[in-house]
């Protein structure tokens, strides 16, 4: 195959509006922008969140994501952080202390995405589901199918 | 002076009055003491803070402070699932002992040269050895004479003999009975107590705290008197990758909710370790937390004497 | 004052204060020996009674257990006493069972180390005395444990072991001859360690004079002397006598002497060759004598029949299974044969299958993009260039692996790091001798969760101090201890 | 020393693909081409953009991943498709349809084009597409495109490829379980067998909830099957057209409710933004196709970039990329397949074949030691930090593994600055495990 006389193809990523405005939003860290722009296409495209868009958050010098999982839901903001950087607890608080729930998505360099969930204040974890429990709900199921 | 029981306690040349104090705390204890009612005794081996005696123990779980116990069980002592006496506190336990007057640092000197007083002491031990030698003797007869007067009333209608055999044996009971000296019971003593020939032994240095406060201590001590305040219990989180295992009760009935990381607010922390201790925190199905102080400047309110602690809850999201 | 008075009167209540009654002395003969059995545990307080009433329950166990003082039949008791002196105690009366795995005798006295003496008071099998009092398990804390006995740390380990019935010694860095000190007090110049080597290789091979036939008059020279010790010292067991360690740091500080250095390679393998009695075309049944100027002086061989030993060849056709087989297809799948390569099967000879080569990479430019190949860097292969994956694994296989043994001399001993027991598994308690302890299972070393984690600077260090044993890093936090092991690992090469 | 023990690496229950090649390369000089793939750098990430290139280095070597995919690239527009004639085409909502309209008309304006010229191009581009569905037709276009993928001259139909699959003993055991086997379900001969049961799973052949359901699953198979549903045949042809659905729905919530009859109330269009998925590297995978195998050009604003330049530009990207490279290089040159390992909190999590086969045997953490095997860590690590890893890690019953890269002292930074330094590396592997003392653990262990 002859390399050099290879047209480039069209690349549709930085054709993408989404990119561009992200591009647009003034934020230096060009690594963490794509992050964003990663985070915003597995968000509406595999994920099929609702009203996503990019904010620009000068206390982190980043690009946030700012959407609904589904309609109607709760606003959340995406924190999305290649996933070699380090972060302070202080720089979670500028977004946590708007009192919107946010995801903390850690991208690694080969696109891979890890979501951490993070709140304000105290977050009672999920009660285990106990045997009985168990038993008793397939009860139920079973009630209800006869 | 007298209105003041804490300082009182601290001005004290020696520790008996308040073993006395001690002793009348464990009868009323299920009442809410105020703090200073009685002064736990901690005991420094190196810099670790020990607790000896159960009065101490009890009096520091009521205000929710458990400690880990790090000794053999008396009961039992070759397992390692129920330990027994001393119990550790970790540092932060007993400077929120210290700093709500309810606990003491008690270090011990090693010799006092009192010779007089020591030889005192041997003296009442080998007393007490001497009578309570008696006593057991006098119990073991009686132990004795006790079955053998139950084994006669059972045979009571016996047609043989056999009972006024043992009626004879229990007669004869008093002059033939031994109870040799190396069957008798002693104590091995758990807390410094009884025997310490030299009661000045133990001075209190209540200014002195034995360890030193660096800013790593600091922010934990900060975290774990706050979530204290919140009602919560504390215990070590290493083996979870974090700093304290919070319970919302007491750890003896109910599970862990969350692992509490103490940073401060303007620590860098690698995105990698957050990563790694949420998945082990969704692993254990318990809530990573997050917690720094703020300094008072921070909160705005100056009144506060200490700053604010924030919290943050981390989960590992089910968006996999 | 009033409050000196109180002080007197209540000094005696002090004294009995979790002090025994003779009655409840004699009474905790019958005691239980069961341990109450913990519930399942709750999520959340819900300020029930059932709960309250639970909890309750759990905390009056808890305190029951724990306040239950240790009380024994005097006569059970093996009486000791303390010496601060020699921070020792001292056994008074005959040992009992545990002397079979703990204590020490020294100029006909019994003797417990801090750590022993304190975990068997524990156990209620030694009651300590201190001027004639005996000592409370509190005081022994505080008077045997200090950082030139045993850290709390490190007793809160040991009794953690003990208590599971491993054997737990004290380790002693001289009980362990090891690659690491001899290398350490050597002068790290290479003709010493390439001699070292050969002489070890010469020591191994089963043709030299075995060890028993070499004469003490044989052993003059310093060369002799130290082959002797490289000897005795591979196995560590065997030279647990001290003075001969001296003895060798001594002679490191003499000069290397001269002869050493022209000690050369003696074999030239490329001259000698090897017969494969393996190969099916080899049906000679006698192998001539070997050249005698490669056997060592005294040693005569003649022809050799190797008919006897080709009778006990297994020559016959590997016989696969069905498994085997398929794994085996599978394998050819994706090994190109090179006999499949019709132009390669053109070829007549060496030449034209080598010139073929030359014209496959010559034909291969092409496919060289000049970014990646006329720049001062190149790639490491060339796509098509290798024949199988090994071949191409052989080609980039330039990050090599580091040896484990790699870089000990410059190992400088840490203060940090340091192991502290010898444990060994509690189904050899049986079997234990003092006096002969063997190989232990284990090493451990007692670090403090806040402390630091030992980098590969530590791990070398101590695994070189342990030789053959293995190392483990026990973890204290606050009472809860975690055991890691670190080992020396070589991912193997996965080829298709 | 004692050596840790290698434990054997644990195969997948199930395996739903075949072994094409352990490296992207051919092993060989025959006459055959060697492709040079071709990647570019957009906004500092490495990207695979040619979809024939994307396929082959996911297959050989599992090098990178899909961008909107967990792993493999397998992404589709839609969950739901529709067959028109022997065409199977992605059914998307209408506001769907409307937003990629509105990035086509940005990206036209992008290029610079004029108002009235982006109208013109998009009224072209909104047309709907009338399809002849004629049997012959449709037939003849599946054949073409079999013979391209599959680049054999063999007469490839419908119903040869069929046959194929049943005769093969792997394949049949699977067929007849519509559980594994969607393309039993699927094959367009017995289009009735789509019940809406088992729809779900059918549709989301190529989603990667699915694909998590079942582990790390592909269809080798599959690819060479004429069938037009499978986009990764040729991803441009399959992006090529949607169906409009005309009712606003989402897609998710009704998707039990669509059936196959509504085809009436979707439209035909080209898809006017389509967004083929890409495979995006690491930086680590990248060089090493540039370096080790010399099978990758990498590409920035136009320009081939040279083996150096790769090197000065991924080290300026990446903190510590020399020490982290050298690590994957070393693995790779095992014949170990390296992957992130982010999820675990790690550098590296290490499969043997590919993560299609077997799980992964070690989560890695790379160190760096200067020759007396100290000096600067990359991560500090505390006790507790470890036991989270290793916690996690044995959860998972993997091995968590130290790999600490040795520095010689005298490297330099001019010598860091060329890739050559990467030889004079040294590396030292280290597995971490717990000992546990004794069974009595259950009642310690429940806090």
């Amino acid at each position: 195959m002859d390399e050099a006389n290879r047209a480039d193809p069209p690349n549709w990523i930085q054709q993408h509006a989404v990119y561009q405005d992200l591009m647009h939003l003034d934020v230096g860290d060009s690594a963490q922008v794509y992050a964003a722009f990663l985070v915003y296409m597995e968000l509406t495209e595999v994920r099929k969140w609702k009203e996503v868009v990019g904010v620009s958050w000068p206390e982190l010098q980043a690009v946030l994501l700012e959407g609904r999982e589904k309609e109607g839901e709760a606003v959340q903001m995406i924190y999305p952080l290649p996933s070699h950087r380090s972060i302070k607890h202080r720089e979670l608080r500028t977004i946590l202390d708007r009192g919107v729930p946010m995801l903390l998505c850690a991208v690694a360099s080969d696109s891979s995405l890890v979501y951490q969930r993070l709140c304000d204040g105290l977050l009672t974890p999920d009660p285990p589901v106990e045997i009985q429990d168990q038993g008793r709900r397939q009860h139920r199921k079973r009630r209800l199918q006869t | 002076m007298d209105g003041d029981p804490a300082e009182m306690n601290i001005s004290q040349s020696s520790s008996s009055s308040i073993e006395v104090k001690d002793d009348m705390d464990t009868r009323s204890e299920s009442e809410n003491q105020p703090a200073g009612d009685a002064l736990v005794d901690i005991s420094f081996c190196g810099s670790t803070p020990l607790l000896w005696k159960v009065s101490d123990m009890k009096r520091c779980r009521s205000v929710g402070v458990t400690g880990a116990l790090v000794g053999s069980l008396a009961r039992q002592p070759r397992q390692n699932v129920r330990l027994g006496r001393p119990l550790e506190l970790l540092q932060e336990e007993a400077l929120l002992l210290e700093e709500t007057s309810t606990g003491v640092a008690s270090l011990h000197t090693q010799d006092c040269g009192d010779e007089e007083m020591h030889s005192e002491a041997v003296r009442q031990y080998e007393a007490g050895l001497e009578s309570s030698y008696k006593e057991q003797c006098a119990l073991a007869l009686e132990d004795k004479k006790t079955v053998l007067k139950k084994i006669i009333n059972e045979k009571e209608n016996a047609t043989d003999d056999s009972g006024n055999v043992i009626r004879d044996r229990l007669n004869a009971l008093d002059q033939a009975f031994r109870f040799p000296w190396p069957a008798m019971a002693v104590q091995l003593c758990t807390a410094r107590a009884g025997f310490s020939h030299c009661p000045e032994e133990r001075s209190f240095l209540s200014t002195d705290w034995p360890v030193p406060r660096d800013e790593r201590l600091n922010t934990r001590f900060c975290v774990y008197r706050d979530l204290r305040n919140k009602g919560f219990y504390l215990t070590s989180a290493g083996k979870f990758g974090g700093d304290f295992l919070v319970y919302p009760g007491d750890p003896l009935r109910f599970h862990a909710h969350f692992i509490a990381l103490c940073i401060s607010m303007d620590e860098e922390i690698p995105l990698c370790d957050i990563l790694a201790i949420a998945r082990l925190g969704s692993n254990v199905k318990k809530t990573v937390l997050l917690c720094s102080p703020q300094s008072r400047s921070e909160t705005g309110k100056d009144e506060s004497v200490e700053g604010d602690v924030v919290y943050s809850s981390l989960q590992w999201s089910s968006m996999v | 004052m009033a409050d000196r008075h109180t002080s007197t009167d209540a000094h005696k209540l002090n004294v009995y204060q979790e002090l025994l009654s003779p009655s409840e002395l004699f009474e905790a003969r019958s005691r239980s020996h069961k341990i109450p059995v913990r519930g399942q545990k709750d999520f959340l307080p819900d300020g029930s009674e059932k709960q309250t009433a639970r909890l309750q329950q759990s905390l009056d166990e808890h305190w029951t257990l724990l306040a239950e003082e240790r009380v024994e039949r005097l006569g059970n008791l093996v009486k000791a006493v303390w010496t601060p002196e020699e921070r020792l105690v001292e056994l008074q009366s005959p040992a009992g069972k545990f002397w079979q795995t703990m204590g020490f005798s020294e100029r006909g006295k019994q003797y417990l180390r801090p750590e022993e003496a304190l975990y068997l008071m524990e156990c209620g099998n030694v009651q300590v005395f201190y001027r004639d009092l005996p000592l409370s398990i509190q005081e022994g804390y505080e008077r045997f444990l200090s950082s030139e006995t045993v850290t709390l740390h490190q007793y809160q380990v040991f009794g953690h072991l003990k208590r599971l019935g491993y054997v737990v010694n004290r380790f002693d860095p001289s009980s362990v001859p090891s690659t690491y000190e001899r290398q350490l007090n050597l002068p790290a110049s290479s003709w010493d360690k390439q001699r070292k080597q050969l002489k070890r290789k010469r020591s191994q091979s089963p043709v030299s004079s075995d060890k028993q036939s070499t004469s003490p008059v044989e052993k003059t020279t310093p060369e002799d002397q130290s082959d002797e010790l490289v000897k005795s010292s591979e196995s560590p067991l065997e030279s647990a006598d001290a003075s001969d360690r001296t003895w060798w740091m001594e002679r490191d500080v003499q000069p290397p002497p001269p002869q050493a250095q022209s000690a050369a390679p003696r074999w030239d393998f490329s001259s000698i060759s090897f017969p494969d009695l393996g190969s099916r075309r080899s049906r000679s049944v006698c192998l001539a004598s070997p050249d005698r100027s490669l056997l060592p002086g005294a040693l005569e061989v003649g022809d050799c029949d190797v008919a006897p030993w080709l009778s006990r060849l297994n020559m016959k056709q590997e016989k696969l299974s069905h498994r085997d087989r398929e794994r085996q297809r599978e394998r050819d799948r994706y090994r190109r044969d090179v006999n499949s390569d019709r132009e390669v099967r053109r070829c007549r000879n060496w030449v034209e299958y080598f010139q073929l080569l030359e014209d496959r990479r010559r034909r291969g430019q092409k496919d060289r993009p000049a970014h990646l190949w006329e720049r001062e860097v190149t790639p490491l292969t060339q796509p098509g260039q290798c024949a199988s994956h090994r071949e191409l694994l052989d080609q980039i296989s330039i990050v090599k692996s580091s040896s484990w043994s790699e870089g000990v001399s410059r190992l400088s001993p840490s203060d940090q790091w340091q192991i502290s027991f010898d444990v060994y598994q509690p189904d050899t308690v049986a079997e234990f001798k003092k006096s002969h302890p063997g190989k232990p299972y284990s090493r451990m070393c007692v670090c403090s969760f806040d402390g630091p984690v030992p980098d590969l600077h530590a791990m070398k260090l101590l695994s070189f101090q342990s030789n053959d044993v293995p190392v483990t890093f026990a973890v204290v936090d606050h009472g809860d201890i975690s055991f890691y092991c670190f080992k020396d690992f070589k991912l193997p090469t996965d080829v298709y | 020393m004692t050596e840790a023990v290698f434990q054997a690496p644990k195969r997948r229950a199930k395996v739903y693909e075949s072994f094409e090649a352990p490296l992207p390369v051919l092993l060989s000089a025959q006459d055959e081409d060697h492709i040079i793939y071709r990647a570019e750098i957009i906004s500092h990430q490495v990207l695979v953009t040619d979809p024939a290139h994307t396929l082959t280095l996911y297959e050989r070597g599992y090098f990178g991943k899909g961008v909107f995919s967990r792993s493999r690239p397998e992404h589709v527009i839609s969950r739901q498709w529709k067959y028109i004639g022997d065409r199977c085409l992605p059914v998307i909502s209408s506001s769907e349809y409307q937003k990629r309209l509105r990035w086509a008309r940005a990206a036209l304006r992008m290029q610079g084009l004029e108002d009235e010229s982006v109208n013109h191009a998009l009224q072209i581009l909104t047309k709907p597409v009338e399809f002849d569905i004629k049997e012959e037709e449709s037939r003849e276009r599946v054949k073409s495109q079999a013979e391209r993928v599959g680049g054999s001259s063999d007469d490839v139909s419908c119903e040869t490829d069929v046959n194929l699959d049943q005769t093969d003993p792997a394949r049949s055991q699977r067929q007849g379980n519509p559980a594994y086997d969607p393309l039993a379900d699927l094959h367009p001969e017995e289009p009735e067998r789509l019940d809406p049961l088992s729809r779900p799973s059918v549709k989301c052949r190529r989603h990667d909830d699915w694909v998590a359901h079942c582990g790390c699953r592909a269809d080798e198979p599959q690819r060479r099957s004429p069938e037009p549903i499978v986009p990764s045949t040729d991803p441009s042809d399959a992006c090529e057209y949607v169906l409009v659905s005309e009712e606003e729905d989402d897609g998710d919530s009704t998707e039990d409710n669509v059936a196959m009859e509504q085809l009436g109330k979707c439209v035909c269009r080209i898809n006017p933004f389509p967004m083929m998925e890409y495979l995006q590297l690491s930086y680590e995978e990248a060089f090493f196709l540039v370096y080790a195998l010399g099978c990758l050009s990498i590409y920035y604003s136009g320009e081939a970039l040279s083996v150096a330049q790769v090197w000065t530009m991924f080290r300026s990207l990446q903190p510590n990329f020399s020490t982290s490279y050298a690590a994957y290089h070393y693995f790779r040159s095992k014949g170990w397949v390296p992957k992130s390992g982010i999820k675990y909190g790690t550098d590296l999590m290490l499969y043997r074949k590919g993560p299609p086969f077997y799980h992964a045997s070690y989560s890695v953490v790379v160190e760096r030691s200067d020759v007396c095997f100290r000096g600067a860590s990359l991560r500090t690590f505390s006790w507790r930090t470890l036991a989270a890893l290793s916690r996690t890690t044995g959860n998972v019953s993997k091995e968590l593994m130290l790999c600490y890269v040795i520095t010689p002292s005298d490297l330099t930074e001019d010598m860091l600055s060329s890739p050559e330094c990467v030889k004079r590396f040294t590396v030292q592997e280290v597995l971490v495990s717990r000992w546990v003392s004794s069974r009595e653990r259950t009642e310690q262990e429940d806090v």
